[in-house]
């Protein structure tokens, strides 16, 4: 398909593809930086659709046309569907910064800075040994031949499967409401008891000096 | 093509048989709704079949129809002496846990059912995890491990405390998952396998001359991070407290051995066998995570006074036990005997704990049977006058903890303090470190029993009663507990296993 | 086993027995508690006379004497010690006072305790006495001879303490045998050395310590300084038994036991026993002339020290127990100018006259209703004049006239000690000669003559003793008059030292001393007459001050000599503030280090103890803090940790 | 640029630092869970780039990356479910309120 | 008789006895009574069997019995017994069932876990005098810990649990130190010989000869282990505490058998293991031992409680046992010997008597006391026979081991000795002190508000000391009894750290 388009992006000189990674790569990072940082959580669960939307076409653009069509099937469609209810189901819509954040939060800020720093820097220079330069495409026909031929991911398979079924059963149990009152003594009963109490038993002070004070611990 | 051999079946027999027993546990519920002492019935059976059906198999010394390691799905999936050895503890675990189960859920209204199908499920995670010979399957098995223990760690849902553990629990475990994650996958873009074996070979090839790229060294640093985070070694120990004290139970029991020996199986194939070739980068952060783990866990016990709290702190202080013996195998010579001896004590160390650490948790559960029974340490006031068989058991899981001879808990620390011994150096520092620390743990074990003994109970406590489940289980714990130390042959077996298994690795 | 050696251990056996069955069975024999210890110590006293009459008249056990071993008592490797025992001339010297003197007081103890109702404990204690008393004497090695040492030291506490219930007898028995502790100190680590030295703490034979000893320091195996050593350590032992200054202290307390109990152990027999010892011992004290000074000197010292404080006490057994301190001097002294014999000679002769005093003042007390206050006496010769007339002959005895005993053994010793180059002890022995006429006539004149100051309720009721009591006394008279005379007489010439001579042999060699014949008209007899003439002296001055007849006059020239001399009687009456000074250092000082002590042991020893655990502890909930419930934090934990292990590894990465 | 192994793996880390800076800024406890999906995202990105220019690994980094997200669903039913659950008990979906269990 | 496998039934024969009061009704506490009694003699009867045939003569081990274990180890059962264990091993089996006896008043709740935990103890004890395996060895040595804390923390006095948790907390610090050291030299054994057999059999052990570095350590491991519990100077707090609190009969056995223990760890162990290290280690042991011997007398001058005037006793007194063992002469280590024999004697019969008191009058305070004598009698005199026995009256036990420690010290450095010998003056002042206000003067208004409840010992208590006066009697008069027995071993010992004492330079 030509649309007779320059080789490159006009004035820039890039490579249209990269035009598009760029484009991509400044939605994801938008959509996923409103997403942890919005108020309204609800928007932030729209917001992370989009940065899966645009993943996914980042994962079209590095050949894997496969994940990319699961990524819209899996995250958008189910995945964040799912959050989406979750919130529905918990949330009292938005609400101040203090609700949203926690009272360190800029100590998690320079925490994530510092891992994105790392990160960075470690992987810019890694010379990966294996790395080519060419951008491999990953053919659909490929990707499905291994997934049900290579033993390893038929084994794969199955235990995403048992771990799928396990989660659903789980969940099941965990978010099933029950009517009926709980008829043994629940344990929050005892939340004050679970305020850590200080009659510790600590060593006393030598013994022939105030042994009994002491025993009376 | 898949070869669907006698072998795959073979090898892959015991997960598949965890996997068929969690569903027959489901329609069994489904057929016969609320029948708890059938479904702990049809659990221990299908534990100890499946146990009986891992020996048959084997690979264990001078037993089963295997006779040696066995690669299937194309070298996914490793059956040797250490897959079979830890998919009998995982059983083992699962059986007593089961069997402590019904005692403390019943009461609460909560079925068993699902509480042993989700075992079933973590099991089979973890059974997986033992065997697994592929980051992807690793990754996988770790996950079908975790997933369900969050579950089981907010069993009780109508509980404040015990949903409050759960999401901890769930959201620092997979904030780890994550980070365990970028580590494999660093990894496998190092490396270009996802194979363990390969992996193992490509970085003993790989590593002529050249130094680590960074990259591969971040990834190092996450799984690291990752790991720790799994076995809950300091500073990555904090959901452990909370997870432990808010579970039901049972299922702390459950969780402070099975996810952790499970998490030590994940290190045991990943780092040990893995990034073998590499272990002189990461066994430094061994140590120190080892010092820092079980010097933290045992000065933070020391002030607790609820008792699953404080079993808590001290099952991390233990993890810092186990550390030693991973510490001893990366710091000794590559082909030293040391080296074997450091992963015997892991296994060795893993299966003492197993026993005794449940037993102990067994009896908390037990005393909380009547609901309204806290889990405060005072709850055991008087407990050796009024239940001075459950208070006995009691302190054999205590002294066991304490390392005190002959009991199987010392002879998880001897190997354990041995194997640092045998590298000398630092690592001899460790070792007393060790024992100091043993000594500190002392401390708390021994208030419970200055509680059991030396303290009466408030007049209007009331009797102590246990049901049959649980009763066969603190046999079964206790029996191990004393059998492993005491009774040569049973020693010698378990040493022959810990020593097989660590040649599997090797 | 030949029938001698069954007669010596019998000598043991019987006293020892007599103790187990009066221990046993005495308390039901009440009134009769007596009935087994006193036949026994008769039995005893003549086996011990026909040994005597065996070693010393007969001569049967040759010159060296009879020894023997009964068993090995402690083996440990070439450390062996036997059980072993020996009769010879300075045993059976002994013997004679010991059993002589032990056998009377037992009888007299008849009367004495007769209304006291422990008398069964009483009697038990005098035969443990005479047991632990003859083991020491027939003792053949250093260690037998400590045990009975400290044995008599047992006994004696046990006798001061008898009257348990008297807080000063408790405090009086305890301190004599913690300050014969110290002595013993010495005496052990001397005892250590002697075996470290040779390899034996036999005394006698050509293995014996005696023999190996001199050897070793002739051949130069050891230093001078170190038998110097020894024989000071050992000296240390001697002083605290025989109460030498600074040691002195426990024996005018002893005086809280009853008075026959001070008769025997601390006037005749026991503190005798550091004397027996150095003179045992004199082949290593000779061979140590450095020690031989310092001994002769102690005991000088001890000799006017003591006496000086005699001068001006009330209680009548204190003024004797200080006039004991005092002759005990003397005996050291000899022993240190080397007048070995000299030293054994006053040492039989003080031990019967010191116990008649002794026994006399018992009587006197008993007749007075147990006052010992002499200011409360007066005038009793005529009331118990058996009493008085053999008490006069003690007093005289011990003031040195002749012919009474002590003159021959004082004047012995003040002569040898001027002839064997001792001047200065010799001038002070002479002054101390004077003391003592003075001090022992101040105790007759205000004990017995002069007008009664008896508390006029029991003026009526005053007595004689009875005849188990009176005869003891006449008996023990008779040696007070005449033993000097038989045993001494002629001077350095008499029985004692001819059975004496085999004995101090090595002593005579080490030293040197030649053995002039006695010249009675030259210079002995000159000494003779100035000993004589200073007792004189001193009985006259008695005489003066204290007088036959207590008149007003002498009241005023005691009156005027104590303001005259007023410091040194403030001195002499505070016993030169002695006890203040121990109980200042000891007791005050001493007990304040303890307490001191104890608060280190409390607070810093086990006080770092309780703080590690507390510290530990502390640590712990330190650390718990950062456990806050929080997601988040445990998040950023495990982020932050995260990045401090991937910081790590990239620096520590190859 | 997008021929660039490099620029892939920094925006998966950049990606991965914002899931991180989520996780441990954010109160609510769908939000973290929102931040982790992001983490593994940005793993899943990671792994595809590598897939991209490693032949090696060509098609297996897409079938990583399909495992991966199968995880993460199950994760997510998971923890929906327990925040469901506590919800009930607690009627907050902060997660710093919920501190019963500390030190 | 030689096929009877004696040690091992004198070591489990309490066991056995344990187990069949575990299955006794709880409530006959005179059946358990009698049962552990019958327990206890029959165990002393054997080890008097043992006595019998023993041979003295023999420097070796004897009755030996060696069973595989751990083979993957070198791991044995193995035991056997030499002049001086087995003088220890009658000690423990006669006073075990004396403290048993003793017990039969003042237990009256919960008799039968009393009893079991007694004859645990007992089983603990024997063993370790008898193990020949280090492993075996290390197993006895802790399984003594839990009956012990157990005795002391549920019968025990006010502030009982402090001092039980401060016993086993520091013992345990020691003991697992020294788990490192016999790992240590277990791994450095199979270093050298290429297998684990006999990695952890003594008598392989004894001759080995591990390099310097390693005894230097390892010494360092055993040491603080026999140390705490001799106890020596600076690590002797826990014993007033423990003794303090610990019921009469525990305070015997603590005195009578696990000082002992420490005692016979140093010679048993130390010493031979590591003959340079001990010679190295050994100035630094002296004085320690000095200081505890001096310390310990002066701070129990000041004692206001019976019980911790006899702790401090204790320490004084043990001081000459490590001091006596550290000279390395023969006369410091039969003096060594000798005291631990005759303080596990009488200081066990001291406390029995503070005991008798105790049971009358509910109180140990000295100046509460006074007056005994008259009321008491017997007891006075029992009480004061002992006094004198501690503080070393020749002819009783207690002078033959102290005197031939001083001996043994003077041969070694003279000063030494005349430090060591400070001890018989203060000796004599505390006990006699202590003993003048309890037992002397009139009697004291507490005790006189006891009235008829103070009487005098009776019969069973009087049964109860007086083996321990024979003992004490004939240990003093004939103490050949025993160096007889240690003469070999101890000759064996000497002639085996010889060379490491020429080493050092002496002589």
């Amino acid at each position: 398909m030509d649309l007779g388009l320059p080789p490159t992006v006009p004035f820039l000189d890039w490579a249209w593809d990269d035009l598009l990674f760029l484009a991509l790569a400044g939605v994801m990072l938008a959509a996923a930086i409103f997403v942890v940082i919005g108020r309204d959580i609800v928007r932030s669960g729209l917001a992370m659709m989009l940065a899966f939307a645009a993943l996914a076409g980042i994962y079209a653009m590095a050949g894997a046309v496969v994940v990319a069509a699961a990524q819209v099937l899996i995250y958008i469609g189910a995945i964040s569907i799912l959050i989406l209810f979750a919130i529905m189901l918990t949330q009292t819509k938005s609400g101040p910064a203090d609700l949203v954040f926690h009272r360190q939060w800029w100590a998690g800020l320079l925490a994530a800075i510092g891992v994105a720093l790392l990160m960075i820097i470690s992987v810019i220079n890694t010379q990966w040994p294996l790395r080519v330069a060419e951008r491999l495409w990953s053919p659909t026909d490929e990707v499905a031949m291994l997934l049900f031929m290579d033993p390893l991911y038929v084994f794969a398979l199955q235990v995403v499967a048992v771990l799928l079924t396990a989660a659903v059963i789980g969940g099941v149990f965990l978010a099933k409401r029950e009517g009926l009152t709980d008829p043994g003594e629940r344990e929050t009963a005892t939340f004050q008891q679970l305020r850590p109490t200080s009659n510790l038993e600590r060593l006393p002070r030598p013994a022939g000096v105030d042994a009994a004070q002491a025993d009376q611990a | 093509m898949i070869g669907v051999d006698q072998n795959t079946i073979l090898a892959l027999l015991p997960p598949a048989g965890m996997v068929v027993l969690a569903f027959l546990l489901v329609i069994v519920d489904l057929a016969r709704p609320g029948r708890d002492r059938l479904i702990t019935f049809v659990a221990s059976a299908g534990f100890l079949l499946l146990m009986a059906l891992t020996v048959v198999i084997g690979p264990l010394p001078n037993i089963g129809i295997l006779t040696g390691p066995v690669e299937v799905f194309g070298g996914a999936y490793v059956r040797d002496t250490m897959t079979a050895t830890l998919d009998l503890l995982f059983l083992a675990i699962g059986l007593l846990s089961v069997l402590f189960g019904p005692d403390y859920l019943r009461p609460r209204g909560l079925p068993a059912a699902e509480f042993a199908a989700m075992l079933c499920f973590a099991l089979t995670g973890a059974m997986l995890l033992g065997g697994a010979h592929d980051v992807i399957i690793l990754f996988l098995a770790l996950e079908l491990m975790v997933l369900p223990g969050y579950m089981l760690a907010g069993y009780a849902k109508r509980d404040g405390l015990s949903t409050e553990g759960a999401i901890k629990y769930f959201l620092l475990g997979s904030f780890s998952s994550a980070i365990f994650l970028f580590g494999l996958v660093l990894t496998f873009g190092f490396t270009g396998t996802t194979n363990i074996s390969e992996i193992a070979d490509v970085l003993r090839g790989g590593l002529e001359g050249a130094g680590l790229a960074p990259g591969f060294v971040m990834g190092l640093a996450l799984l690291t991070t990752g790991a720790a985070f799994k076995i809950a070694a300091v500073p990555f120990h904090y959901w452990t407290p909370d997870a432990y004290q808010g579970s039901p139970t049972p299922v702390t029991g459950y969780l402070s051995v099975g996810p952790k020996v499970a998490a030590f199986a994940l290190i045991l194939r990943l780092f040990v066998e893995a990034l073998g070739p590499v272990k002189e980068d990461w066994t430094p952060f061994i140590v120190f995570l080892a010092a820092a783990t079980m010097t933290l866990g045992n000065l933070v016990a020391l002030s607790q006074d609820n008792i699953k709290r404080m079993l808590a702190y001290s099952s991390i202080a233990h993890t810092g036990y186990i550390l030693v013996g991973l510490a001893a195998y990366g710091a000794s010579a590559v082909g030293s005997p040391a080296e074997q001896a450091g992963l015997q004590a892991v296994f060795f160390y893993s299966i003492a704990y197993a026993f005794m650490n449940l037993g102990a948790f067994a009896v908390v559960a037990a005393l909380q049977r009547r609901p309204g029974v806290t889990s405060q340490i005072s709850s055991f006031s008087g407990l050796g006058r009024r239940a001075p068989m459950l208070a006995a058991l009691m302190l054999l899981f205590l002294l066991s903890l304490t390392g005190i001879p002959p009991l199987a808990g010392f002879w998880a620390k001897w190997y354990v303090i041995q194997s640092a011994l045998q590298v000398g150096g630092w690592l001899t520092l460790l070792a007393v470190l060790t024992m100091i620390n043993a000594a500190i743990a002392a401390f708390y074990y021994l208030r419970v029993a200055v509680y059991m003994y030396m303290r009466d109970a408030p007049e209007s406590t009331p009797a102590v009663s246990i049901g049959r489940a649980t009763r066969t289980g603190l046999g079964v714990a206790a029996v191990a507990t004393v059998a492993i130390g005491l009774i040569p042959p049973v020693t010698i077996a378990v040493i022959t296993l810990a020593e097989q298994a660590a040649l599997a690795l090797l | 086993m030949p029938t001698d050696q069954l007669l010596v251990l019998s000598l043991m056996a019987l006293p020892i027995g007599g103790f187990a069955l009066t221990a046993l069975i005495g308390r039901r024999l009440f009134t009769r508690a007596w009935l087994i210890a006193v036949p026994v110590m008769i039995v005893t006293w003549l086996i011990a006379m026909y040994l005597v009459y065996q070693t010393l008249f007969v001569g049967a056990f040759g010159v060296d004497g009879l020894h023997f071993t009964l068993y090995e008592w402690i083996p440990a490797g070439d450390f062996v010690v036997e059980a072993n025992f020996a009769v010879d001339a300075l045993t059976a010297v002994m013997l004679i006072v010991v059993t002589t003197v032990g056998m009377l007081v037992h009888v007299y103890s008849i009367g004495y305790m007769a209304h006291d109702p422990g008398r069964w404990r009483f009697f038990a204690y005098l035969n443990l006495f005479m047991f632990s008393m003859l083991l020491l004497v027939l003792a053949d090695n250093f260690l037998l001879l400590f045990a009975a040492w400290e044995l008599v030291g047992l006994s004696s506490y046990l006798l001061i303490g008898f009257w348990y219930n008297r807080r000063s007898a408790a405090l009086a028995a305890k301190k004599a045998f913690i300050v014969n502790r110290v002595g013993d100190f010495g005496f052990a680590l001397g005892i250590a050395a002697v075996w470290t030295t040779v390899g034996t703490l036999n005394f006698a034979g050509p293995e014996g310590a005696f023999e190996l000893l001199p050897e070793a320091l002739h051949e130069g195996l050891m230093e001078p300084w170190m038998m110097t050593g020894i024989a000071l350590l050992l000296f240390m032992g001697a002083m605290g038994k025989s109460a030498q200054f600074p040691l002195h202290v426990w024996l005018p307390d002893a005086m809280e036991g009853p008075t026959p109990v001070s008769a025997l152990i601390h006037a005749a027999t026991m503190v005798n026993a550091g004397v027996y010892f150095v003179a045992r011992a004199n082949p290593i004290f000779s061979s140590a002339p450095t020690a031989m000074v310092i001994v002769a000197a102690v005991g000088i010292f001890t000799a006017i020290f003591a006496a000086s404080i005699a001068f001006t006490q009330r209680d009548i057994k204190r003024v004797l127990a200080y006039s004991t301190l005092s002759q005990l001097g003397y005996m050291f002294a000899a022993l240190g100018v080397g007048a070995f014999t000299a030293a054994i000679f006053h040492l039989v002769t003080h031990g019967f006259f010191k116990g008649l005093l002794f026994l006399g003042s018992g009587s006197v007390i008993h007749a007075v209703h147990e006052e010992q206050d002499m200011n409360r006496m007066g005038g009793l010769w005529r009331k118990i004049p058996v009493t008085h007339w053999t008490m006069l002959i003690g007093a005289i005895a011990i003031a040195g006239i002749p012919p009474l005993a002590g003159f021959w053994s004082k004047d012995e010793i003040l002569g040898e000690s001027f002839k064997n180059g001792f001047q200065w002890v010799w001038l002070i022995g002479v002054v101390v000669a004077v003391m003592t006429g003075l001090y022992m006539f101040r105790l007759m004149g205000k004990t017995f003559y002069g007008e009664s100051h008896v508390d006029p309720h029991i003026e009526d009721k005053i007595h004689e003793s009875g005849p188990a009591m009176t005869i003891p006394l006449i008996i023990l008279a008779v040696p007070s008059l005449l033993i000097g005379l038989a045993i001494g007489f002629p001077p350095e010439n008499g029985s004692i030292h001819h059975w004496l001579e085999h004995t101090f042999e090595h002593a005579r060699e080490n030293l040197g001393l030649h053995h002039a014949e006695y010249a009675l008209f030259g210079i002995d007899g000159a000494l003779a007459i100035v000993s004589i003439a200073a007792a004189a002296i001193g009985v006259g001055l008695g005489i003066y001050y204290f007088g036959f007849f207590r008149r007003r006059e002498n009241r005023e020239r005691v009156e005027s000599m104590t303001e005259r001399l007023e410091p040194l009687y403030v001195g002499s009456l505070n016993k030169w503030w002695f006890d203040d000074l121990n109980d200042l250092i000891f007791v005050r000082f001493g007990g304040a280090v303890a307490r001191a002590m104890w608060w280190f042991d409390v607070r810093v020893v086990d006080g770092a103890v309780n703080g590690i655990g507390g510290l530990t502890q502390s640590t712990g909930r330190g650390i718990r803090q950062i456990q806050t419930g929080r997601v988040q934090n445990y998040a950023l934990g495990i982020a932050a940790g995260l990045l401090v292990i991937a910081v790590t590894y990239m620096f520590m990465a190859r | 640029m997008s021929q660039s192994l490099d620029a892939y793996l920094v925006l998966s880390a950049l990606l991965f630092s914002i899931g991180t800076f989520g996780f441990l800024a954010r109160r609510n406890a769908i939000a973290m869970l929102m931040s982790i999906e992001l983490m593994l995202n940005a793993v899943n990105l990671a792994a595809i780039a590598f897939g991209a220019f490693t032949p090696q690994l060509q098609n297996h980094a897409s079938l990583i990356a399909l495992l991966v997200m199968a995880v993460a669903a199950a994760e997510a039913t998971v923890g929906l479910a327990i925040v469901i659950a506590i919800y009930r008990n607690r009627r907050t979906p902060l997660v710093d309120e919920y501190a019963s269990m500390r030190e | 008789m030689s096929n009877l496998p004696l040690l091992t039934l004198v070591v489990f024969l309490p066991a056995l006895g344990a187990l069949l009061i575990a299955f006794l009704p709880r409530e006959r506490h005179n059946w358990i009574r009698w049962a552990a009694l019958g327990t206890s003699l029959v165990t002393w009867v054997v080890s008097l069997v043992l006595l019998v045939n023993f041979d003295p003569s023999q420097a070796g081990f004897q009755f030996v019995e060696t069973a595989e274990w751990v083979p993957a180890f070198g791991i044995q059962y193995k035991l056997g017994v030499d002049g001086i264990s087995i003088a220890l091993v009658v000690l423990t089996t006669t006073l075990t069932a004396i403290s048993i006896l003793a017990s039969f008043g003042p237990i009256k709740e919960r008799v039968k876990e009393y009893m079991i935990s007694f004859l645990m103890l007992e089983v603990g004890m024997v063993g370790v005098f008898l193990a020949l395996d280090m492993f075996l060895f290390y197993i006895f040595w802790e399984l003594v810990l839990i009956p012990m804390y157990l005795i002391i923390g549920i019968w025990g006095g006010a502030n009982r649990i402090y001092a039980t948790i401060k016993f086993v907390l520091y013992t345990l610090i020691g003991s697992l130190l020294m788990l490192v050291a016999i790992l240590g030299m277990a791994y450095s054994y199979q270093v050298a010989t290429g297998t684990w057999a006999g990695a952890f059999d003594y008598l392989t052990l004894r001759g080995f000869g591990f390099d310097p570095t390693l005894q230097f350590f390892a010494f360092a491991g055993f040491f603080l282990a026999f140390a705490i519990k001799v106890p020596m100077f600076p690590f002797h707090t826990w014993l007033p505490d423990a003794h303090v609190e610990a019921p009469t009969a525990g305070s015997v056995i603590l005195a009578g058998v696990l000082l002992k223990l420490g005692g016979y760890g140093l010679l048993r162990f130390c010493v031979p293991l590591f003959p340079d290290a001990a010679v190295q280690w050994a100035p630094l042991i002296i004085v320690l031992s000095l200081i505890g011997i001096v310390y310990g007398a002066i701070v129990a001058l000041v004692q206001p409680d019976l019980k911790k005037l006899v702790a401090y006793s204790s320490v004084s007194h043990m001081g000459f046992v490590t001091l006596g063992i550290f000279v390395f002469t023969e006369q410091g280590v039969q003096g060594a010997m000798m005291q631990m024999i005759a303080h596990g004697i009488i200081t066990g019969a001291l406390f029995l008597l503070v005991g008798v008191i105790y049971e009358r009058t509910h109180d140990r305070t000295i100046a509460k006391m006074g007056g005994l004598a008259g009321v008491l009698p017997v007891y006075s005199a029992i009480f004061g026979f002992f006094v004198l026995a501690s503080l070393g009256l020749p002819g009783l036990a207690g002078f033959v081991g102290e005197f031939l420690v001083i001996v043994g010290a003077f041969d070694f450095y003279p000063l030494v000795a005349a430090v060591a010998a400070l001890a018989m003056m203060l000796g004599a002042a505390y006990l006699l002190w202590m003993y003048q206000r309890v037992v002397f003067g009139d009697l004291s208004d507490f005790l006189r508000g006891l009235g008829h409840h103070l009487t005098d010992m009776d019969r069973r208590e009087v049964l109860t000391l007086a083996p321990l006066v024979a003992m004490a009697v004939a240990f003093g008069i004939f103490p050949g009894l025993l160096t007889e027995l240690f003469q070999a071993p101890i000759e064996d010992l000497l002639a085996q750290i010889a060379p490491a004492v020429l080493a050092a330079g002496g002589r």
